[in-house]
């Protein structure tokens, strides 16, 4: 069962770094467990090609078009950034800033969270989704406080009480909905199933359902990064280390994501109006234009992209809440690229961070003298998370914008103002560190840039050719999703 | 050899745009200078010449193409019409001297950027062809913001100065602005069920009002590609910043290929015009040329002055493309056609002079290492071939007979003189204001050059640490040559010309003037009919020059012919020098004297008790004050009011939650 | 008035017990007796668990009961209490801003919760009608509750008080959820509780101190 | 075209060449006549003209090709422009060659070279010379198109022959427009040629003279030149004035007959002209070199003023 080895893989991984994280060869080890993880997505992938979507272990878990390129892409992202974080880690215990104990708690952690991703995925049950979702704000809490600054405790602490309470929000929402179904499929097991609750969607009690989505969106959306619940995310992802911010933009905010769109999916069955998707194109909404302004106020790199995740993540909800082929369309692949270009972002940063020794951008410069490689990164990397064509970003952005302004179009001028805001903010700040007289000194480790270089590669094939088969995943997880 | 003989213009184009590119991957890879500059370039000028030849042969008729990439079940769609050959012929006719020029101008640079700069640069070229060719919004707008991210790299080549990157900052970010609006305008145009390909576009039908939104978006995003005011403040830093031969592509190209953008989306994909975008279209452009043109006479910098002057240009393009809009929709074929003639023609014109005069700053660049004017002079000394290029090209630019610039006047004239009856009858009052307007404009044009020319080439150096300047290289010069002989030939030879442009005007305004123009033989221009008006370059040339030689003739044969030299009488005044002569300051004074009420000049004057007084003064634009400084302070203060939010105190984040969840709660009951 | 079997009573019993901790734990100032409350809590939960597995028949609620009893009823108040004399806060006294107007904002939430359980909990199938408004009320008082407080313990009470709103709705709307789904629940609450152990012990270092009021470094304005 | 029109077209320049310096020898004489002197003569200019082609010519040393070249440059447009204007018949071969457009087009290309030659020995007076000449021309220029425009609106073209056959040949119409243009007309022609009150061509003194100061480095043959081309100049200012306001005589193409008659009221119209010029200048002073911009300006809105009266009045 292909399933059940991508998740095993991960968990195992967990224990066995737990035992062995202070080798010498421990990185290599992250990295092959990762491996392995991702050649049995690989495998799981083709099987879906092969024979499509399928349930297996009595229906606990399923696997459809829409999850199973999110969990191909999670494989793919955990396999490139335990890569990167291999020289990464080893420059930050250069730097003394870890101690081998640390490392071991990181590589652990590491694979745990991969492996809550990927249950959270493949999970049927709306109740183990939010278990799964809880623990991952639990495996990455630690992450975040690695290095045991004041300001990483103070930044974990937030995530984990903010995400914490969401959270429960999301458990009772999914109380409520279990509250529901139960009436429909009775009290046995079946009636947190996703692929029960959405045969019998229509029938579901719509008081009950809208009131639970509220809650789920509460919850979950807290995950996602919609503002108002986003506080925790800049301090997050600007105080962890750099491969954890890299995989908490890449891939949390998308499952979290994920969660709320299987649960709209379902409200809207019940409900038969656009509900849910109005709520989510009123967060998306905000969060796009407050993270817009936010971001022409950022020092610290990380911090700023963080706010960009932010703005992403929005944009995202707003087109899923917006719905219809096209939208949503544009929205799955908006996910993939934001994904891989963040996290390409990320890696680039780290570096440029250990080189000049400091994440405020004022005191990084002239990257493309110092090590062009790092400073092509960054500076493609950004262009691409601008929307600048021909990267993937700008392809799913043009569709999103174009069918707005098809549907909503007195909505479109908000959108296209804090884009521009946003680009103003981000480009005048990645040029000073890309371009102009340097500062940064030579690393003792050569940059690991190939992951940044393979994500912005795909990222534009994305912009200029979809595959085949990806499209129709896109499209099929288009029509499921409606 | 048959496949390649059945290929139709547009497969060729496709070939040579993906030529194109992979020859910019070859610098990017080959890391050996001599490679890229003796190979790469001059095969990138051939590629030009083969897309100006390919898009001459394919005005004849229409074809539609799809590449086999892009969205899913949405491929690309390229088509070539007799609008889009024109601008593919005007980007391959300019771009080759220009290649040529590059091919020896960068010979010089390191390695490093000049690998980069090669891929940059044919990218460059590369996507304007493919704005050119594309049909429908994806692929546009995909090569629309490639174009200016290439040539934003290009702009920053030089990134080590601040102003540099201020510059290319600027420039991107409202490349960027544009192209969201130019997105906006696609769209309100969108067809059913958002099919996003011109096709279905010329479908649509749309009423006045959103027809009328499309167009003003339309003009926002080009507007601000073509420097109409007051969307004009990148192109005077982005230019000087460029290295020139960049310059020369963006002022000569790439402002072009807004232009394209407007008339394609003006007559073609809206259908037909409404009268009152014409109006606009000929005010903005009066003022666009006025602004342009007097900020150029008072700048001290060769290439802002150059790019102030591309901003008049492109004013008087739009004058054109106005005008016909207003004949188009008060159902005056003839005049609709000549007036678009003449702003195609201006067009072309224009990327052939102004990418000859940007070379040639390239070339004084490269021999001072001086840009700014009070430091240049005499030059034509040392470098006796590229001042009478440059001659060529100052005296285009200046509108004068025979040459080039002067037709495209000329036939600008021509349709307001033939305006009057127009049903508005205020429009009629505009029209001879406008022309006015045009005549000053096109005046100052020739005080600017004479400063120019006058300034850099003639009088003594200014310089103090006097640089002995070297001639332009061998293959500099030929790509300015070349670009100066079709000044002449564009000049003197109109006739083939206009009827070169008339498929365009045929097919956006649906009328010829191929009949008129062939009436009289293709030594005369008549657009209309020849009592009305003609125009014979090559006889003037002719005359004046057996004039000059004539005189010559008798001069030597009848005189003796003595000859003295001696030191510049000057009224007697014995020691004079180079500092006697006029500054560009000084020359520009009297015209800031006379506009300084609407430039903020920014004097210094010196106390009486001064002991060395030095006096400067500054123009800066207003315009800048009046709507981006606003604009800028605006987000600041919103962004500072929003960052309150995030003010560290878990307690307050965890109450949003806690809001967020009981409204959200409320609402739902 | 329908009758209501005495089941039903005594369930309506643990639920206003539980809205009345919930009140007292939102005026309590020590910790101590805070940690003393949640363990209160969690016995009454666990006990109406109990009541709800007898009524009807359903014999995974009896595991869950007992679960509840052992994980919050013992194990979780006793690492806290560990915790707080290994942290030495055993009297440690907080100050709250103006009880009485919490206390009316708390009221002002049950009567918001109640009104919103209304429609929905009169279609519940079991005996529980009213309890879901109770469950809502606790849960949003005990938001309430971490919102005021200013000091992490008293924060992470609040926290697990929430879980248990949670729970008790859980099992009273719905005869509880899937044992798979509790069991996960229940391992991430014990995991949860470790971390923040593990926390308070790094904040001391880094702060010698569990004022929040020193965690507001990381900031935009 | 017939060989007859080139022959004639060929003897009318000569001729108009050969008599141009009589033009300003006639209004100098009128001046001084005006003034209580006994003038030099009417042939004045052309002695100066033949003292001037005996001299050695002095070139200064910074001099380059391009100040050599001018003279000839401007005397050849010049020449080209007084054969363009239509003095004593229409229709002339080189007529369709060039409009009123082209022909401002070839004085302004002769002021961009007059100009550029000032510039290019790299004297102080050179330089201001120049910047003045084209502070004037700048203004100068539009202002004389306008006055052509609202000729050609008038005529439906901007074909000189066309203008003057609408004008002259035509019933005769009053046009109220052409009376703001003819106050242009004499404005722009005082400017254009360096007449008192913007210019006085008899005076070195430094803070005043525009012309002269740019051709103040040229000498003997050169000068020669350009003095001549001045005169030619002039002429063609006075006969493009003549068939704008007066045409009154000029022969249709092929009329052989009336050919005495046009060249008697051309010499009379010259010799009128003329004398009201040197009126003008022995009347009125020169004006500082700040108010010839304000002049100029008022030039050019009267010009744009002839053009907008056409299209309330007289537009059909």
């Amino acid at each position: 069962m292909e399933i059940l080895w991508v998740i095993l893989f991960p968990l195992c991984g967990g224990i066995v770094m737990a035992l062995f994280g202070k080798h010498r060869l421990a990185p290599e080890l992250n990295s092959a467990m990762s491996l392995l993880t991702l050649i049995s997505a690989g495998v799981l992938t083709w099987r879906v090609i092969e024979h499509g979507s399928f349930t297996a272990l009595d229906e606990e878990f399923f696997v459809d078009a829409f999850n199973v390129f999110l969990v191909a892409l999670t494989a793919f992202v955990g396999f490139t950034t335990s890569l990167f974080s291999r020289p990464y880690m080893r420059i930050e215990q250069h730097h003394g800033k870890l101690s081998a104990n640390m490392l071991r708690l990181y590589y652990s952690m590491y694979q745990l969270f991969c492996f809550t991703m990927l249950l959270a995925l493949l999970t049927n049950n709306m109740g183990i989704l939010w278990v799964a979702m809880e623990a991952a704000t639990l495996t990455t809490v630690l992450l975040v406080s690695l290095y045991r600054t004041p300001a990483s405790l103070e930044a974990a602490w937030k995530y984990f009480i903010l995400c914490g309470v969401g959270i429960a929000q999301a458990l009772f929402g999914t109380i409520l909905l279990y509250f529901a179904a139960e009436r429909l499929l009775g009290a046995n097991g079946t009636a947190l199933l996703w692929t029960h609750l959405n045969q019998v969607k229509g029938q579901l009690e719509p008081t009950v359902l809208s009131l639970a989505f509220v809650f789920l969106l509460v919850g979950y959306g807290t995950k996602v990064g919609l503002a108002p619940l986003h506080n925790w995310l800049p301090d997050a992802h600007a105080e962890g280390p750099t491969p954890v911010s890299a995989v908490l933009s890449g891939l949390l905010l998308n499952v979290a994501l994920y969660a709320v769109v299987r649960s709209k999916v379902l409200v809207d069955g019940a409900l038969g109006t656009h509900f849910a998707g109005n709520l989510m194109m009123g967060f998306g909404l905000l969060s796009v234009v407050m993270a817009a302004f936010f971001l022409s106020r950022q020092k610290d790199v990380k911090r700023m992209f963080a706010y960009s995740s932010i703005e992403h993540m929005g944009l995202m909800t707003f087109a899923f809440g917006m719905g219809g082929a096209v939208a949503t369309f544009a929205a799955l692949l908006h996910m993939t690229v934001h994904c891989l270009t963040k996290s390409a972002i990320f890696f680039a940063v780290g570096h440029a961070a250990q080189k000049s020794g400091s994440q405020i951008m004022e005191q990084i410069r002239g990257l493309i003298k110092t090590s062009p490689t790092v400073g092509w990164g960054l500076s493609l990397g950004t262009l691409a998370i601008l929307g600048m064509p021909p990267f993937g970003v700008f392809t799913s952005e043009f569709l999103i914008l174009v069918t707005t302004m098809h549907t909503y179009p007195w909505i479109t001028p908000v959108l296209l103002l804090a884009l521009g805001v946003a680009f103003a903010a981000i480009f005048s700040r990645m040029q000073v560190m890309v371009f102009g007289e340097t500062t940064g000194q030579r690393l003792p480790h050569p940059p690991a840039l190939v992951p940044t270089f393979v994500h912005l590669g795909l990222v534009l094939m994305l912009g200029v050719y979809v595959p085949p088969y990806l499209a129709q995943w896109y499209h099929q997880a288009a029509a499921l999703i409606g | 050899m048959s496949t390649l003989a059945g290929m139709l213009p547009i497969d060729w184009m496709m070939a040579i745009i993906l030529f194109w590119l992979l020859l910019g991957l070859a610098g990017l890879l080959s890391h050996n200078p001599r490679f890229i500059v003796q190979i790469v370039f001059p095969l990138g000028a051939v590629a030009a010449l083969a897309l100006a030849l390919a898009a001459l042969a394919g005005t004849a008729q229409t074809q539609v193409a799809t590449a086999p990439l892009g969205l899913p079940n949405l491929p690309f769609h390229l088509r070539l019409d007799a609008l889009s050959a024109f601008f593919l012929l005007l980007l391959g006719a300019a771009s080759v001297g220009i290649s040529v020029f590059s091919s020896g101008y960068f010979r010089a640079m390191p390695v490093s950027k000049l690998g980069l700069l090669c891929l940059e640069y044919h990218v460059f070229l590369a996507s304007m062809a493919t704005v050119l060719l594309a049909d429908d919004a994806y692929l546009f707008m995909l090569a629309w913001e490639t174009m200016a991210l290439s040539s934003y790299f290009l702009v920053t080549t030089d990134h080590e100065q601040p102003e540099v990157r201020q510059a290319g900052f600027l420039y991107l970010l409202m490349a960027h602005v544009g192209a969201l609006a130019i997105l906006m305008s696609f769209g309100v145009m969108l067809g059913a069920h958002g099919d996003d390909s011109f096709a279905a576009m010329r479908h649509v039908h749309l009423t006045s009002t959103s027809a009328s939104v499309a167009m003003l978006l339309a003009l926002v995003g080009f507007g601000a590609k073509a420097g109409v005011l007051p969307l004009h403040a990148w192109l005077p830093e982005a230019h000087p910043a460029a290295p020139s031969p960049v310059s020369a592509l963006m002022s000569g190209i790439m402002l072009k290929t807004a232009v394209y953008g407007l008339l394609r989306i003006s007559f073609d994909l809206l259908g037909v015009p409404q009268w009152w975008w014409g109006v606009l279209l000929l005010t903005l452009g009066l003022i666009t040329a006025l602004f342009g043109v007097i900020f150029a006479a008072v700048q001290v910098d060769m290439k802002r002055l150059l790019a102030y002057s591309s901003i008049e240009n492109i004013g008087i393009i739009l004058i054109g493309i106005g005008l016909a809009i207003i004949f188009h929709t008060s159902g005056k074929g003839a005049l609709a056609a000549l007036a678009l003639t003449a702003a195609l023609y201006h067009a072309l014109n224009h990327a052939f002079m102004k990418g000859l005069l940007f070379l040639g700053t390239g070339s004084v660049l490269h021999a001072t290492g001086e840009r700014h004017l009070g430091r240049l002079g005499g030059l034509i000394h040392g470098m006796p071939r590229l001042a009478l290029l440059m001659l060529v090209g100052v005296l285009a630019l200046a509108g004068l007979p025979p040459l080039n610039g002067f037709v495209s006047e000329w036939l600008t004239l021509q349709a307001f003189l033939l305006s009057p009856g127009l049903p508005q009858p205020y429009l009629n009052m505009l029209v001879p204001v406008a022309a006015a307007a045009l005549a000053l404009a096109a005046a100052l044009a020739g005080f600017v050059m004479v400063k120019f020319y006058g300034v850099v080439f003639l009088g003594r150096s200014r310089a103090l640490a006097a640089v002995p300047p070297h001639d332009a290289g061998a293959r500099e010069q030929l790509g300015m040559a070349y670009l100066a002989l079709g000044c002449v030939l564009l000049g003197t030879l109109p006739t083939f010309v206009v009827l070169g442009i008339d498929p365009v005007a045929a097919e956006l305004v649906g009328h010829s003037l191929a009949g008129n123009v062939r009436s009289t033989g293709w030594l005369l221009l008549t657009p209309m009919r020849a009592e009305r008006a003609s125009y014979g370059p090559l006889v003037l040339l002719l005359v004046i020059g057996t004039g000059v030689l004539f005189t010559a003739w008798m001069v030597r044969r009848f005189y003796h012919g003595r000859l003295r030299i001696a030191p510049a009488w000057d009224c007697g005044f014995p020691e004079q020098n180079a500092r006697m002569q006029d500054t560009a300051e000084g020359f520009g004074q009297p015209i800031r004297q006379i506009f300084e009420w609407f430039m903020g000049v920014v004097k210094h004057m010196p106390s009486p008790f001064d002991v060395t007084p030095t006096f400067h003064s500054s123009v800066h634009d207003r315009l800048w004050d009046l709507c981006y400084v606003p604009v800028q302070r605006a987000s600041e203060m919103l962004s500072a009011q929003i960052g309150r939010l995030q003010q560290g105190r878990i307690h307050v984040y965890l109450l949003y939650s806690f809001v967020t969840l009981l409204v959200l709660l409320a609402f739902v009951q | 008035m329908t009758h209501i079997p005495f089941t039903g009573q005594l369930i309506n019993m643990c639920a206003s017990l539980l809205l009345l901790i919930a009140f007292a734990m939102l005026s309590q100032r020590r910790v101590l007796s805070l940690v003393h409350l949640f363990a209160m809590q969690g016995l009454i939960l666990a006990f109406s668990t109990t009541v709800v597995a007898y009524s009807s028949h359903q014999s995974h609620l009896y595991f869950s009961a007992g679960l509840t009893l052992v994980l919050k009823g013992i194990i979780l108040p006793v690492i806290l209490h560990k915790l707080v004399r290994r942290l030495d806060i055993l009297w440690d006294v907080e100050t709250l801003f103006n009880i009485p107007t919490i206390m009316l904002v708390g009221l002002a939430l049950v009567v918001f919760a109640f009104n919103l359980a209304a429609p929905i909990s009169h279609m519940a199938g079991t005996i529980t009608r009213s309890t879901l408004g109770v469950a809502m009320a606790s849960v949003l008082l005990s938001f309430l509750m971490m919102i005021t407080r200013s000091k992490a313990v008293p924060q992470v009470v609040g926290f697990l008080a929430m879980e248990n709103g949670l729970f008790f709705a859980a099992t009273s709307a719905t005869y509880g959820m899937p044992m798979v789904v509790e069991l996960g629940i229940a391992l991430d609450v014990l995991i949860a509780m470790f971390i923040l152990g593990i926390f308070f012990f790094q904040i001391r270092v880094a702060f010698d101190s569990l004022d929040l009021k020193h965690m507001e470094q990381l900031k935009d304005d | 075209m017939k060989i007859t029109d080139l022959l004639f077209q060929l003897v009318q320049n000569t001729v108009l060449l050969v008599a141009a310096p009589l033009l300003p020898g006639w209004i100098s004489q009128c001046r001084a006549w005006l003034q209580n002197r006994n003038g030099a003569g009417v042939l004045q200019p052309y002695r100066m003209l033949l003292k001037l082609f005996h001299k050695d010519a002095v070139l200064a040393d910074q001099a380059s090709v391009l100040f050599r070249v001018m003279p000839y440059v401007l005397f050849s447009c010049m020449w080209l422009a007084v054969a363009l204007v239509p003095v004593l018949v229409t229709g002339l071969p080189l007529a369709p060659a060039v409009d009123v457009i082209g022909l401002v087009g070839i004085f302004a290309l002769a002021r961009m070279f007059i100009s550029l030659a000032a510039m290019d020995v790299g004297t102080a007076f050179g330089s201001m010379g120049a910047r003045r000449e084209m502070l004037v021309g700048f203004l100068a220029e539009p202002a004389l198109l306008m006055v052509l425009f609202t000729a050609s609106t008038i005529s439906h073209s901007t074909s000189l022959t066309t203008i003057v056959e609408t004008l002259a040949q035509q019933h005769f119409v009053l046009y109220p427009s052409m009376t703001f243009a003819a106050v242009a007309f004499v404005m722009v022609l005082l400017a254009e040629n360096a007449r008192i009150p913007v210019d006085n061509p008899a005076t070195h003194l430094e803070l005043t003279m525009i012309h002269e100061a740019m051709i103040l480095e040229y000498s003997a043959r050169h000068l020669a030149l350009v003095e001549w081309a001045g005169a030619l100049k002039m002429l063609a200012y006075m006969t493009l004035g003549i068939a704008l306001f007066v045409p009154y005589g000029i022969a249709a193409p092929g009329d052989w007959s009336a050919l005495p008659l046009a060249v008697v009221l051309l010499v009379l119209k010259l010799a009128l002209a003329g004398a009201g010029l040197a009126l003008i200048e022995t009347l009125s002073a020169k004006m500082r070199i700040f108010r010839v911009p304000e002049f100029m300006g008022t030039a050019f809105l009267f010009a744009v003023l002839g053009l907008l009266t056409h299209f309330l009045l007289e537009a059909a």
